[in-house]
C-alpha cells in the first residue's frame, strides 16, 4: 500500500519531477548553476510571471481566460512612470495604478457577465485596446524620470532573499490560502466547475466573477510595477507577451482550461520551471534561437509527462 | 396547513408554451406528486418555484409570502429546496463541500472544514447512507452522486422539499433507503413535491397528485380517490394497457458468446445470447454491467477472455468497430453519452448513420437524411417542434428515443440497452418495451441492463445477475423474482465482507 | 497591376497645405524609431503638412498593408522604416506610378524614391570602436565580453555581426562569452543577470541598441556594480535614457553612438516635399544617416 | 410572422449589420473607400488571415485551439524560400512546404489524442518550437533569391480579383460545402459537441482531429507560402502574432468557444470586419496608437452586439 501511495505521488505530481530533472540537469552542466545567488535570481526572474500567474490561475478555475493581463502590465507600467514623472509621490502613484488594475478587471468581468462576451474574446480586445492606450501616453518612448527610490522595490532584498520574489511568495500564500479556505475560494472552484449548479445554489455566480477578474487585474498591475521597477523605465512594451508565458505556466501547472480543477502549487512549479529553464540555458549559451525550439520540446515533455502519469491513475477524461 | 399555493402559473419558451396557468396547493407534511408524459411541463414547472428559471405570468404563495418568481438565494431563504434532474454538483469539491455549497460554515472568515465533514457524516449516519464525505465527487458513481444531490437538498431544514425524478438512478436497495428519508422528512413536517414516471412511488409515497398535459394541469386528486389506470389515462389522454409484450418466438441461434471475460472490473465473465431474446441484467450499482456493455462496445479494454460473434471471434476497439459488425448500445448517461445538445434532433438521429447517408465522396444526401429521420421519429413518436430544433430543447423522454432511434437506425443485430427508460413516461416506456420485443422478435439478440426490478422481470426472457465485477447466475424467466435476484446481487459483496 | 480609380492624387502641387503624408515605422516601440516619428511630425508641422504614424510591430506583412492603404487613401508621401525593404518592392512601384513619393530611412528598399540609409556593419563597428578603446586604456586589451544583439531584425544581425568582429581584431586577448539576444530592457536585464551568475568577473557588454544596454546596467547595478571601474556598457542610439545613466559620475555606462533620428525624420519630409515639386526622381535619391560616437566625457561635459 | 423572422435574422446575423454599418461609415468618411481597387485590395489583404481563420474555425468548432498557425506559416516562409533560393523549382517548394505544414498538424493532433495534452499548451509550444527553427533555418535575416514568378501568387490578378483574393474565397467555398454538406463536416461538429456520444454512434473520433489538425496546418502553410509571396522574402518572422488576429476573427464570426456551435460563413464576416477596419483607418489618417484602441473598442461592441441579440432570442447560454 506504501508504496502505491509513493507512485501516486510521483505521477500526480509528474511536473515536480520534471522541475527537479530540469534543476539537476543544469547543475551539472554548470557548477554556478545551484547556488543560492542563482536560485534568488531566478525567483526573482519570474516574480512577475509567477504573480500575473497567480491571477491567471483564478480566472482559468472559473473557466475563464484573461488575455489582457501583459497589456495591463505595459499600462501600469507606464502610468505611473509618467505620474512618478510629473511629481507625484510613490505612494499615491502605485494607489492609482493598482485601481487602474482593478478597473480593467472588473470591465473584463462586465463584458463578460452583463455583455456575455466569451473572455478569450473580450479580453483579446481590451489587449488591444491598452496596448494602444500605453502607446499613446507615452508616445512610444520610454518614461524614465522616476522616483530614485522606487526601483528599491525591485533591487532591495530581505534576508537575502530579493523583493519581487518575496512578494511572489507572500501574493501566492495568500491566494492559496483563500483559494483552499475560504468561502470564495471553494465558490470559484464551484462555479468554474458546474456554474449553473452553483447559481442555483445560491451562490453569488456574477459577484464571484467580478472578484476574481479584479484580482486578476490587481495582480497584472503589481507585475507591471515590478516591471517598472526592475527596468527603471516605463516601457509602453512592457508585459508583450506575457499572457501567453503566464497561460503555458498556468496550464503547465495542471490547471483544466475548462475550469474547476487544478492547484495553486503546482502553478508555481510551472513558473518555477519556465524560469529554470530561461535561465539554465542562458548560462550555457544556448542560443536564443535554440532554446526557444528546446523550450517548446520541453513544455510538450513535460506536459505529456504528466498527462500520461494522470491517465495511468485511472481517470480518463476527454482533453481539448 | 397550505404551505405552497401555485396561481396560474405560466412559462414561454419564445412562442412555445411549455406551461400553461398552471394551479395547485400542497399541505404541510404531505407529498405531492407531479406526474405527465415527457415533456409535459413539469421540471418546467418546479424550477419556477425553486428561482431556476423565472415565470412568464403568475404567481404563488410560499409561506405567506407572494411572489412572481425568486431567484435561487430567495427561494432558499423562504425554505424551498429542490433536487433538480440534471446533477447539480461540482465535481472537483468533496461531498462535505457539495453539501453544504453555497452556505458553508466558516470560523474567523475561512471554511470550517472539520465541521461540515462532520456534519456531513451525521446526516449520512442519520440518513442512513454511506459515503465518504471527504471523497471528491468526481470519482463517485453516477448513483451515489443522486444521493449526495438528496443529501444537499436534505441537510437544511427545508419548508418545501422538490424533488424531480430522484430515485431515476437510484437500484433497489439505494430507493429503499431513498424512501425511508422521504417518509421521515414527511413526519417531520416537510412538504414534498416529487416528480416521478415510476407510478408504484406515486402511490407508495404520495398523497395527493397533479396531472400534466402538454403544459396544462388537467387534474388533481388525493391518490387515494384514483386508480393506476386512471392516471395513467389522466397522463396520456387515452387508455393504455400495461403490460409486457409477450415474446412470439422461440429463441434463435446462437449470436454472441462470451467466455471467462476478465479485466479491471469484470471477473470470469460468461454468458450466450440468442437471436431472438431479450437477456435481462440484474444487480446492484457498481454490479459492473455498465463495464461490460463498454468492454463488448470496444470501449473498455478487455485483458482475458474470449468473445466469439456468429461463431467469429470479435476483438472490439472501439464503438465503431462494434457497430460496424452489429453490435449497438443505448448508453445510461444520455446526456453526456447519449445526444450532442449542440446539434438539432435531426442531425443527433443522423450522426449514427452518416455512412449511410453519404455517398463515395463524402458528400450527404439531405433528401435520404429525411427519409430515416422520418421513419424513426414516427416509429418512435418523438415529441419536437420541428426536426431541426436543438435536442437540448427537448425533454428527457424525448432525449432519450432520440438516442434509441440513433441506434435502430443503424441495423444492429445485437442492441444493448443499459437503463433505457431512466426518467421516460409511462406511455413512451411502454413504446419502448413494445419496441425492443417487435426487435427480438425481427430476430435481434438484445441485452437490457436494467435497475427496475418489474421492467426486468416483466422485459426478460433470461436474467443474468452480476455482483461484483462477477456474472452469478443465469436465470430461466421461471426461475427468477425479486427476492432471489436480489439476494444473488449482493453474494459476491457478501463474500469479500467475509473475507476481511 | 493596380488599376482601379486614381483618387486623391494631385498634379504636381505647388501649396503642401493639402498634401498629407504617412510615416509607417517598423517599430515604435523603440525609441529611435519613436524619435524619427517626432522630425517627421515635426517636419510636416513646420510645412503644413497633414500626417499619419502607423506601426508595423516589426511584422513586415502588416507594413506593406499599411503602406498599401496609405497609399490607396490618397496619401502624397510615405516616409518609412522597413522592416525589410524588399517586401515593399510592388507596393512602392505601384505608389510612384501614382506620383507617390517614399522615403526610407535606415533600412533601406530598392523601390522607394529616396533612401536615408545607415550602413549597419559600420554603425555596429562605431558602438564596438568605443568600448575597443576603453578596453585598451583601462583594461590593457583583455577582458570578457558579453554581446546583447538583436537578433530578429536583419538589419541589426549586421551590426551584432560588425560589433562581434570589430572587437575579435582589434582585441584578440578578450574573451567573448556570450551572445544573445536582448533588445528590450526586460530582456537585457534579465540576460545580463543569467550572464553575471555564470561570469561573476564579465567586464563589458556590447549591446546593439540603447534599451538592451539600458537592461544590462540595472542587472550591474542590482548587483552593485553601477560604479566598478572594470566594467563598462557600450551600446547605440543615443537614447535620453542612455545618457541620463552615463551622466551618473564613475557610472559603467560608457558609450553609446549618436544617430540622429530627429533629423533623419525632417531631412525625410524635406526630401519628399523636393521630389513632389520636382516630380519624382528616375533614380533613388541617396543621402548617408549621420553617424557620430558619443562619450561618458561628453555626457559628463553637457550636463 | 414576417416581421419577426426579420427582426430574428437581423439579429442571428448582428456581426453583418456591424459589418455593413463600418462599410457605410468609412465610405461617408472616405470616398475612395468604396471603390472596386480598395475593396478588392482589403480582399487581398485579409487572405492570409481569412485562410489560416478557415483551419482555426474547424479547430475550434472541434473544442480545440491551435496556436501553431502562426509560427506554421513563419515556418513555411522561410522554408520555401529556402528550397527556392537553393534552385529547387517553384512547384517541389509548394508541394514540400505544405507537406511541412500537414506534419505540423499531424503532430499537434498526435500531442492532443497520443498524449492527450490539452490543445491550448500543446500547439503553445509547437508555436515555440517552430519560431524558434524559423530563426534557426534563416539564421534570423530574410531570405531574398526567390523565384521571380512565384510572386505572381500574390501580385496576379484574375478577372481583376487579386489571387489571394480567390483563393481565399475558392478555400472558403470549399470547406464551406464540407462542414455543411459533407459526412465529415456533420462529424466535427458532433464532436465539436459532445465528444463522447460522438465516439459511442460510431464517429472515429481520433481520425477527425487528425484531419482537422492536418487541415489547419495545411492552411497555416497555405497562409505562409502568400506571405512569402507578398513580401517577397522568407521572413522568420512572417506570421508573428497572427493567432490571436486569426481567433479574433473567428470568435468574431461566432464560432463558440467550447466547440460544436458556429457558422463559416459568419467567419468570413468576421475576417472582412478586421480587414475594413485596418485599411479604413489607415485611409482615414487615424494615428497607429488609436487604431489599437478604436479596433478593441470596436470588437467588444461587435460581439457584445451579436451576444446580445442572441440572448434576445431566448438562448441562454453559459459564457466564459
Ligand atoms: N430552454 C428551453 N427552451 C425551449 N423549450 C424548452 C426549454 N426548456 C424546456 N423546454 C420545453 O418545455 C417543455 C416542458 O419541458 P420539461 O422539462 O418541463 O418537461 P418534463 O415534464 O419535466 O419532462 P420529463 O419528464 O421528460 O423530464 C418541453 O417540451 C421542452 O421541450
Ligand atoms: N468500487 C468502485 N470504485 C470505483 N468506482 C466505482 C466503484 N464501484 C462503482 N464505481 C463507479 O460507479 C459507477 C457505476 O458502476 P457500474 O457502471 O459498474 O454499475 P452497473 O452495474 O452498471 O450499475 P448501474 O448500471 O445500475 O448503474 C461506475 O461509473 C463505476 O466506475
Ligand atoms: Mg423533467
Ligand atoms: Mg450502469
Amino acid at each position: 500500500m506504501n508504496r502505491d501511495r509513493l507512485v501516486h505521488y510521483v505521477f500526480e505530481y509528474g511536473i515536480v519531477v520534471v522541475l527537479a530533472v530540469l534543476v539537476l540537469v543544469f547543475s551539472l552542466s554548470s557548477p554556478s548553476f545551484f547556488t543560492a545567488s542563482t536560485l534568488t535570481t531566478i525567483l526573482s526572474q519570474v516574480s512577475v510571471i509567477g504573480i500575473i500567474a497567480i491571477g491567471m490561475a483564478c480566472v482559468m478555475l472559473l473557466g475563464s481566460i484573461d488575455l489582457s493581463v501583459g497589456a495591463t502590465a505595459g499600462l501600469v507600467s507606464v502610468t505611473a512612470a509618467l505620474l512618478m514623472s510629473m511629481g507625484f509621490p510613490v505612494w499615491s502613484a502605485v494607489i492609482l495604478t493598482l485601481i487602474v488594475g482593478i478597473v480593467i478587471g472588473l470591465f473584463n468581468a462586465l463584458s463578460l457577465t452583463l455583455f456575455r462576451i466569451p473572455s478569450l474574446i473580450g479580453t483579446l480586445a481590451v489587449m488591444t485596446a491598452l496596448r494602444g492606450l500605453a502607446y499613446l501616453l507615452s508616445n512610444g518612448i520610454p518614461i524614465y524620470d522616476i522616483d530614485a527610490g522606487f526601483k528599491q522595490l525591485a533591487q532591495g532584498s530581505f534576508l537575502s532573499i530579493p523583493i519581487p520574489g518575496l512578494l511572489f511568495l507572500g501574493i501566492f500564500v495568500v491566494v492559496a490560502i483563500v483559494l483552499n479556505r475560504a468561502k470564495i475560494g471553494r465558490q470559484i472552484y464551484g462555479v468554474g466547475g458546474n456554474e449553473e449548479a452553483s447559481r442555483l445554489s445560491g451562490v453569488p455566480v456574477t459577484r464571484i466573477k467580478y472578484f476574481v477578474f479584479a484580482l486578476s487585474g490587481l495582480l497584472a498591475a503589481v507585475g507591471g510595477l515590478l516591471l517598472l521597477a526592475r527596468t527603471n523605465s516605463g516601457q509602453p512594451s512592457a508585459g508583450s507577451g506575457y499572457e501567453l508565458d503566464v497561460i503555458t505556466a498556468v496550464v503547465l501547472g495542471g490547471v483544466a482550461i475548462t475550469g474547476g480543477k487544478g492547484r495553486l502549487w503546482l502553478v508555481l512549479v510551472g513558473v518555477l520551471i519556465m524560469g529554470t529553464l530561461s535561465t539554465g540555458m542562458v548560462m550555457n549559451n544556448v542560443n536564443d534561437y535554440v532554446q526557444q525550439v528546446v523550450k517548446g520540446l520541453i513544455l510538450v515533455a513535460a506536459v505529456a509527462f504528466s498527462q500520461i502519469a494522470a491517465r495511468s491513475q485511472g481517470g480518463r477524461t476527454i482533453t481539448r | 396547513m397550505v404551505i405552497l399555493q401555485v396561481e396560474n402559473l405560466s412559462k414561454k419558451y419564445g412562442n412555445f408554451l411549455a406551461l400553461e396557468n398552471a394551479s395547485f396547493e400542497v399541505k404541510e407534511g404531505s407529498v405531492h406528486a407531479l406526474c405527465g408524459e415527457n415533456g409535459a411541463g413539469k421540471s418546467t414547472l418546479i424550477k419556477m418555484l425553486s428561482g431556476a428559471i423565472v415565470p412568464t405570468s403568475g404567481r404563488f404563495v410560499i409561506d405567506g409570502v407572494e411572489s412572481t418568481g425568486m431567484t435561487p438565494r430567495e427561494a432558499m431563504n423562504h425554505g424551498i429546496r429542490a433536487i433538480y434532474q440534471e446533477f447539480s454538483l461540482v465535481p472537483f469539491l468533496t461531498v462535505a463541500e457539495n453539501i453544504f455549497y453555497g452556505r458553508e460554515p466558516t470560523r474567523a472568515g475561512f471554511c470550517d472544514f472539520g465541521k461540515m465533514k462532520d456534519d456531513a457524516r451525521a446526516l449520512c449516519r442519520e440518513m442512513g447512507v454511506e459515503i465518504d464525505p471527504g471523497a471528491r465527487v468526481e470519482t463517485l458513481g453516477v448513483a451515489q452522486q443522486q444521493i449526495v444531490e438528496i443529501l444537499k437538498a436534505v441537510s437544511s431544514k427545508a419548508r418545501l422539499l422538490i424533488m424531480d425524478e430522484p430515485t431515476a438512478s437510484l437500484t433497489v436497495g439505494e430507493t429503499q433507503v431513498f424512501y425511508d428519508i422521504v417518509r421521515r422528512l414527511q413526519a417531520a413536517g416537510t412538504a414534498i413535491i416529487y416528480i416521478s414516471h415510476r407510478l408504484e412511488e406515486v402511490f407508495s409515497l404520495c398523497d395527493e397528485v397533479s396531472v400534466l398535459c402538454d403544459g396544462r394541469m388537467t387534474a388533481t386528486r388525493p391518490v387515494e380517490d384514483v386508480t393506476r389506470r386512471e392516471l395513467i389515462s389522466l397522463m396520456v389522454g387515452r387508455d393504455l394497457v400495461e403490460s409486457y409484450p409477450e415474446s412470439s418466438t422461440a429463441p434463435g441461434a446462437e449470436v454472441l458468446r462470451v467466455s471467462n471475460l476478465e479485466n479491471d472490473r469484470l471477473h470470469d465473465v460468461s454468458f450466450a445470447l440468442h437471436a431472438g431474446e431479450i437477456l435481462g441484467f440484474g444487480g446492484l450499482i457498481g454490479a459492473g454491467r455498465t463495464e461490460l456493455a463498454m468492454a463488448l462496445m470496444g470501449e473498455l479494454k478487455i485483458d482475458g477472455g474470449t468473445v466469439l460473434l456468429r461463431g467469429a471471434d470479435y476483438r472490439p476497439r472501439s464503438s465503431r468497430y462494434a457497430l460496424t459488425r452489429g453490435i449497438g448500445l443505448i448508453p445510461e448517461d444520455r446526456k453526456h453519452q447519449g445526444v450532442v445538445m449542440s446539434l438539432s434532433v435531426k442531425r443527433n438521429v443522423s450522426l449514427g448513420i452518416l455512412d449511410k447517408l453519404s455517398n463515395a465522396a463524402g458528400i450527404l444526401s439531405r433528401a435520404r437524411e429525411d427519409e430515416y429521420y422520418d421513419k424513426y421519429a414516427t416509429e418512435l413518436a418523438i415529441k419536437t417542434a420541428t426536426p431541426n430544433n436543438l435536442v437540448s430543447t427537448l425533454s428527457g423522454g424525448n432525449q432519450q428515443k432520440v438516442v434509441v432511434a440513433k441506434v435502430l437506425a443503424r441495423d444492429c443485430e445485437v442492441i444493448i440497452f443499459d437503463e433505457p427508460t431512466r426518467g421516460i413516461d409511462v406511455g413512451a416506456k411502454h413504446e419502448i418495451y413494445g419496441l425492443m420485443r417487435e426487435l427480438a422478435d425481427q430476430g435481434k439478440a438484445i441485452i437490457l441492463i436494467s435497475s427496475d426490478m418489474p421492467e426486468l422481470l416483466g422485459m426478460s426472457d433470461r436474467i443474468a445477475v452480476m455482483s461484483a465485477g462477477y456474472l452469478v447466475a443465469d436465470l430461466g424467466r421461471g426461475e427468477a423474482d425479486q427476492a432471489t435476484i436480489l439476494e444473488l446481487a449482493s453474494t459476491k459483496l457478501a463474500m469479500e465482507e467475509g473475507m476481511q | 497591376s493596380a488599376g482601379g480609380t486614381d483618387a486623391g492624387q494631385s498634379d504636381s502641387p505647388t501649396d503642401s497645405s493639402n498634401l498629407s503624408m504617412a510615416f509607417s515605422g517598423s517599430e515604435l516601440a523603440n525609441p529611435w524609431v519613436s524619435t524619427v516619428k517626432d522630425g517627421f511630425e515635426a517636419a510636416c508641422k513646420d510645412n503644413n503638412i497633414r500626417c499619419t504614424t502607423l506601426n508595423a510591430g516589426s511584422d513586415v506583412d502588416k507594413q506593406v498593408t499599411d503602406v498599401q492603404n496609405a497609399i490607396n487613401g490618397g496619401q502624397n508621401a510615405i516616409i518609412m522604416n522597413p522592416v525589410d525593404g524588399t517586401a515593399l518592392e510592388s507596393v512602392l512601384t505601384a505608389g510612384k506610378e501614382k506620383g507617390v513619393a517614399s522615403i526610407t530611412v535606415a533600412q533601406t528598399a530598392d523601390a522607394s524614391t529616396g533612401s536615408i540609409y545607415l550602413d549597419d556593419a559600420a554603425y555596429g563597428e562605431m558602438i564596438a570602436e568605443n568600448a575597443v578603446q576603453w578596453i585598451k586604456e583601462e583594461l590593457g586589451g583583455k577582458g570578457t565580453v558579453a554581446i546583447l544583439g538583436e537578433e530578429n531584425i536583419e538589419s541589426s544581425i549586421a551590426r551584432g555581426d560588425g560589433i562581434e568582429e570589430t572587437i575579435k581584431r582589434e582585441l584578440p586577448d578578450v574573451k567573448i562569452v556570450a551572445r544573445q539576444h536582448a533588445n528590450t530592457p526586460d530582456l537585457g536585464l534579465s540576460v545580463t543577470q543569467n550572464l553575471l551568475l555564470q561570469y561573476p568577473d564579465l567586464n563589458v557588454i556590447v549591446a546593439a541598441n540603447d534599451s538592451g544596454g539600458i537592461g544590462a546596467y540595472q542587472a550591474f547595478e542590482n548587483s552593485g556594480l553601477a560604479t566598478d571601474p572594470q566594467r563598462g556598457i557600450f551600446s547605440g542610439d543615443k537614447t535620453d535614457e542612455a545618457i541620463k545613466y552615463m551622466s551618473i559620475p564613475d557610472s559603467i555606462y560608457r558609450g553609446t553612438v549618436d544617430l540622429q533620428p530627429y533629423n533623419a525624420g525632417y531631412a525625410a519630409v524635406e526630401m519628399a516635399l523636393q521630389q513632389l515639386k520636382d516630380g519624382l526622381p528616375a533614380e533613388q535619391e541617396r543621402q548617408q544617416l549621420e553617424m557620430t560616437p558619443f562619450t561618458q566625457e561628453e555626457a559628463l561635459a553637457t550636463k
